[in-house]
């Protein structure tokens, strides 16, 4: 035996189906010819963006609190969640409001939970997903322990798990991995690379050439998928989770995207970027890419577009005017989901949700 | 009726719930095939199969937040950590996650879940290995803070803490896992999450402790005895919520009271305690408030560790010190 | 001199720390170019450059390991935790070797560090980003814990926090950042790190308070003076350790007080606080030491935050029964 | 551009100098052929062995604290100790007593520190290095910021941290893997992988093929090295922090070696793992084998080995001896160095440590 050897060797592959004019790379997957199915994921995207808009706008003039915008990365949430079957569990981060729709959390939940009201993460649809993590990449850890509790139940179900490229140099997010690999859990990670994490840039983030190579510590595989391509995101992911349901273990898809907007509506990305880079990455932006690519196909017109734009105009505008309207709850409200039950030994407590005595102030 | 250990009732109580519901699952560093280094889960693999004790890779922090996604998903994971100063990274997971999980989602999910480590000092341990962390977890609403000092409190009260619907952070007394034997019915009867038990009636003063420090504070009550001073002990045992009424009822009846404390003095549990009482109990109060507990370093290294933990004969000096006071 | 937010006071005070002192950095997330996300930082890149100001990658538990390890070395690290939800992390770095490296080493290694963060909520905020965390860290040995009020006190806290050969946690409340402006001196004094101010004389009743509480407590203290009730306050500032000689001293004089914490209730700093007057200040007292602190909730999403938290109202009520009591 | 491209490969190789017998498997590094450079390792492996004995005897008695021996593991620890200049900084964790006393650490520290007197940690000579690690993990951390405080200053030194198999799983870990990477550290991590932590298998803690490919999710370099073969260890060694002093970045050595004895004195090994697969790791034990090569290159015979044996323990007794005549110190050193000074605030406090009054017990 020779004094050195090769003890392993690892590759990270990258993929795109459509190209930035949304010209098809190569051969499309199964679902990319149903005209119904890629229509879908063009309104998803839409529905995304104009929901942005619309939070972005109610946060500017007071009437909802700072919002994460997902502008760009319309194609990551969407192709995502597309991939999932009903019963699959999303934990997703901040800026996946996209996979959250499709998934059937409402625009008025979504609405609510920005503009400050828990209630908004009670969703009347997918009563299994997680609410949103704040705290950057804490939730890989909760998307293992969903994973494994369909493992130990024998279920054919995968979690989805997403966070960004900054979440990656998290611990929580390592550990996840690694639980993921050594219990080969039904568990699919999709990291948002949108090339920032408030004004740190990717390669500041870490010294590996890839975030997909995340995976290789954890032994899972890990590849890069072209963000922009909500068809690659689509097949990626899908293929990631049906290995996943059928025992094959966990996985990691590095999505290829950027951050057109803000950080979010509390940050002013010029502090720290050029605006030609942000012009120059417009080029890429994924609902214009499937659109040129339905059009293409002869699937997509402008009597479609202008349609579609009203029709979702309309849907978030009702949405938000349901929000606005929606008053906050009792204060005591604040009390009733602390425990399962309120505790007795704190019973007198709750006397600081009562109305302010009348005629007094401070 | 067996005569056990604390932490062969731990074990008892582990293997009663596992057998009682099929979600109860127990996970942790070496908690299979070794039975957990104090073997408080031995046996529970042979019995139960690997579907339901699970050798977790070295990441506390980790099992932490799998265990969050476990009970959303309706497991009541009982996970172990190996030794209470490694409980620190888990932190972050229990205090914006476990414990407020039901609230940010207004009850859709919620972590039915149980952190159970050793806890204390008083076994000559190696750094690290001698924390009291019970204070931390004490001030996070949402959850519930256990610490048994019997062998038959630790099986009621472990039982209740894994039926409970919501996270609870359990403290098991290091130094008592092997110093006394109880007998302890394996009756499945959980014993209250929010009662402290009065161990003894006294009519002069109140001695408030918990876990480690129990038996020393009966001891100091015996002592104490012998020079005609009758004190009464409260052990705390659920610590979030805390049963103040008990506290109050016992410090109303004999105006003094000395609360021992484990950890250092200032920020603990017994800043709480007194806290209650002189919010609720000042009237009743005929001397001074005393909390014995140590200053304010690091718990030492085992050689200085005796000079450094209250026991019973400092117990029975506070005691006589606030009894002195007219 | 100039008036001054406390944000740009923090500022003002890092920028004098790093002219003085080349083994002070700054490092933690967006400090750098983006001058953090209060912009607390601003500026300080362009002066110091690349090498006194680090923007690190995304990772708090690394931070603070980071920090204990460049502190060892000799140099004076100011890591910023961009909310103080976000800490929870470092405990296990703060607890298990910030605080104690000292202690372990006998002085031969020690760690002159500053955590600094935005604490508390009042801003409206998403969840996790209005949390008050300063119980857990005044639990910790070897430990200083700093919570200023006001944009000078911020100015001469922060520059003593930064010369202090030990550990100090400094939260900055959040809703005082650009709330006031005050005369700010830059003329490097740093204030006491021991010692609570007190900030109005009071002959009648005495308001504790720390951080984004102290405005609300003067103010309280205003409306009272109106009703003919003479309130006095003190902004504790260094919670650990902690000036009970300032507290009870202002305590014995007005025989009242009223303990302001914007943490849910239960094991808050504020329990400390009334410890130590019931253990020594107990004889002066005329009425039960009353705790204005929420009930043991998470912190409420935005919408119902003003419902959760203490303010002038409250705090001139809970004075007003305090007064009533005889 | 094709739909699918690698975007990135990596490999890890496995390298061994000496063989289990004690033969070169190849051209051996310079120092390998310095004699007195191949005893200094070989001594200092006995020593550590010695040490390791006498600390059992110890404990069995009652008279040191619970001890983690290193037994089998001399060559990770003293090969990659002597590969360090004497000012870079050593972070261990709490199986490298054979480090800690290359470095200078003395055998009268290292019983004070077992036997359970802080005192043991201030160390007379090398005063920069870290105490170890009792949570795991969480010193790599530490040691990148050693290392960021070289780089800071421009100084060509280097910081080297040991940890086990077990701590790879540790998000601390994997944090201060990406910080060493991101910031081209100074900063060699050794991976002690001696198969076990406590009663859990190396293979089920990661289903990463190698640990040393931990390195990839950082992108630094990650190799495998025999770790009971110290040549090797010390070369591999010297090569990482030659570079890292040199500024070439940081690099992870994962030492594959065997826990011969029980995990620590409070273990029963037993429980988990057959004597069998003990005894056949027997035959790739470190010191042996460096003996052998040492004997078949003439440099060592069985008059040596006895003559090393002897000084050796009587070294080792003495130290043991001080160790025992020393007087605990007062209770109140404990607040000694809470603080540079114990804050007059907390002046009350210092009573607790006045002599117990006499007279009175509980
Ligand atoms: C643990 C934690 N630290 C800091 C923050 C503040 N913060 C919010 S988003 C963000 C950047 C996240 O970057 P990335 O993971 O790339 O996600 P992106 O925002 O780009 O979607 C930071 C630092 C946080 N929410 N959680
Ligand atoms: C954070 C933490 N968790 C648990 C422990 C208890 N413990 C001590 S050593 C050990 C196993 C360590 O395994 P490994 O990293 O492979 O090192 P080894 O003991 O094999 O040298 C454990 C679980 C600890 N010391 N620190
Ligand atoms: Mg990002
Ligand atoms: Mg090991």
């Amino acid at each position: 035996m020779p004094a050195t050897r090769i003890a392993a060797r690892f590759e990270v592959r990258y993929t795109r189906l459509l190209d930035a004019e949304g010209k098809a790379a190569g051969p499309l997957p199964g679902f990319a010819r149903d005209p119904a199915a890629l229509v879908a994921l063009y309104r998803a995207m839409v529905l995304t963006r104009t929901f942005d808009a619309k939070a972005i706008a109610l946060q500017r003039t007071g009437r909802l609190g700072t919002y994460a915008s997902s502008l760009g990365q319309e194609a990551v949430a969407v192709g995502a969640a597309a991939a999932m079957a009903p019963d699959d569990v999303l934990v997703p981060s901040f800026r996946e409001h996209g996979a959250q729709l499709w998934r059937g959390v409402t625009l008025h939940e979504l609405f609510l939970f920005w503009g400050g009201d828990e209630r908004g993460n009670d969703f009347a649809g997918p009563r299994e997903d997680f609410p949103i993590s704040v705290p950057v990449g804490s939730h890989a850890l909760h998307a293992a322990g969903v994973a494994l509790a369909f493992k130990l139940r024998h279920e054919a179900r995968a979690a989805l798990c997403i966070f960004g490229d900054g979440a990656t140099s998290k611990g929580d997010v390592a550990e996840a991995m690694n639980f993921a690999g050594v219990w080969t859990l039904p568990l699919v990670f999709v990291i948002n690379n949108n090339g920032w994490a408030i004004s740190v840039p990717r390669a500041a983030q870490s010294a590996a050439q890839t975030l997909a190579q995340k995976a290789v510590a954890a032994g899972i595989p890990g590849e890069q998928v072209d963000g922009n391509d909500v068809i690659a995101m689509r097949a990626a992911t899908e293929a990631a989770l049906a290995k996943a349901r059928a025992g094959g273990g966990a996985h990691v898809i590095e999505a290829l995207t950027y951050r057109l907007s803000d950080h979010t509506t509390a940050d002013d990305a010029s502090r720290y970027r050029s605006d030609a880079e942000v012009s120059q990455r417009w080029a890429e932006e994924p609902v214009a890419r499937l659109r040129r690519h339905l059009e293409g196909a002869g699937l997509w017109d402008k009597a479609a577009e202008e349609a579609l734009l009203h029709e979702t105009a309309a849907t978030v505008e009702e949405a938000a005017s349901a929000y606005l309207a929606t008053p906050a709850q009792a204060p005591d409200s604040m009390a009733a989901f602390t425990y399962a039950a309120w505790p007795a030994a704190l019973a007198a407590q709750r006397a600081w949700f009562a109305p302010a005595p009348a005629g007094t102030e401070g | 009726m067996a005569a056990l250990t604390l932490v062969q009732s731990v074990n008892l109580a582990l293997a009663r719930a596992m057998a009682d519901d099929p979600r109860v699952l127990v996970l942790g560093e070496d908690v299979g095939i070794d039975g957990g280094v104090f073997r408080a889960t031995d046996g529970l693999l042979a019995r139960f199969g690997p579907e339901r004790v699970l050798d977790t890779p070295l990441a506390e922090l980790g099992i932490a937040g799998l265990a969050v996604g476990l009970a959303a998903q309706g497991f009541r994971p009982v996970a172990e950590i190996q030794f209470s100063g490694f409980v620190y990274p888990c932190i972050d997971q229990i205090m914006n996650h476990a414990a407020r999980l039901r609230t940010r989602t207004h009850g859709r999910l919620s972590c039915p879940m149980v952190l159970r480590m050793p806890a204390g000092g008083g076994i000559r341990a190696v750094e690290h290995h001698s924390e009291c962390p019970e204070a931390m977890f004490a001030h996070m609403p949402g959850l519930r803070v256990v610490v048994p000092a019997s062998p038959a409190r630790a099986y009621g009260l472990l039982l209740a803490a894994i039926r409970d619907p919501d996270p609870v952070i359990f403290l098991e007394p290091t130094r008592l896992y092997r110093a006394v034997r109880e007998e302890v019915a394996d009756d499945g009867a959980a014993l209250p999450l929010d009662r402290a038990f009065s161990l003894r009636p006294g009519a002069d003063i109140t001695l408030i402790a918990w876990g480690g420090m129990v038996p020393e504070a009966l001891a100091a009550a015996e002592t104490l005895a012998a020079e005609g001073i009758d004190a009464g002990v409260i052990d705390l045992a659920t610590l979030k919520p805390l049963d103040m009424e008990t506290v109050l009822a016992e410090v109303a009846r004999t105006g003094r009271c000395v609360i021992v404390q484990e950890a250092p003095v200032s920020g603990g549990l017994g800043a709480e305690v007194a806290a209650g009482i002189a919010e609720r109990g000042l009237d009743q109060l005929l001397a001074p408030i005393r909390r014995l507990a140590p200053p304010d370093v690091v718990v030492p290294a085992p050689r200085l560790e005796t000079a450094y933990l209250p026991d019973a004969a400092r117990i029975a000096a506070a005691a006589r010190e606030t009894m002195a006071y007219t």
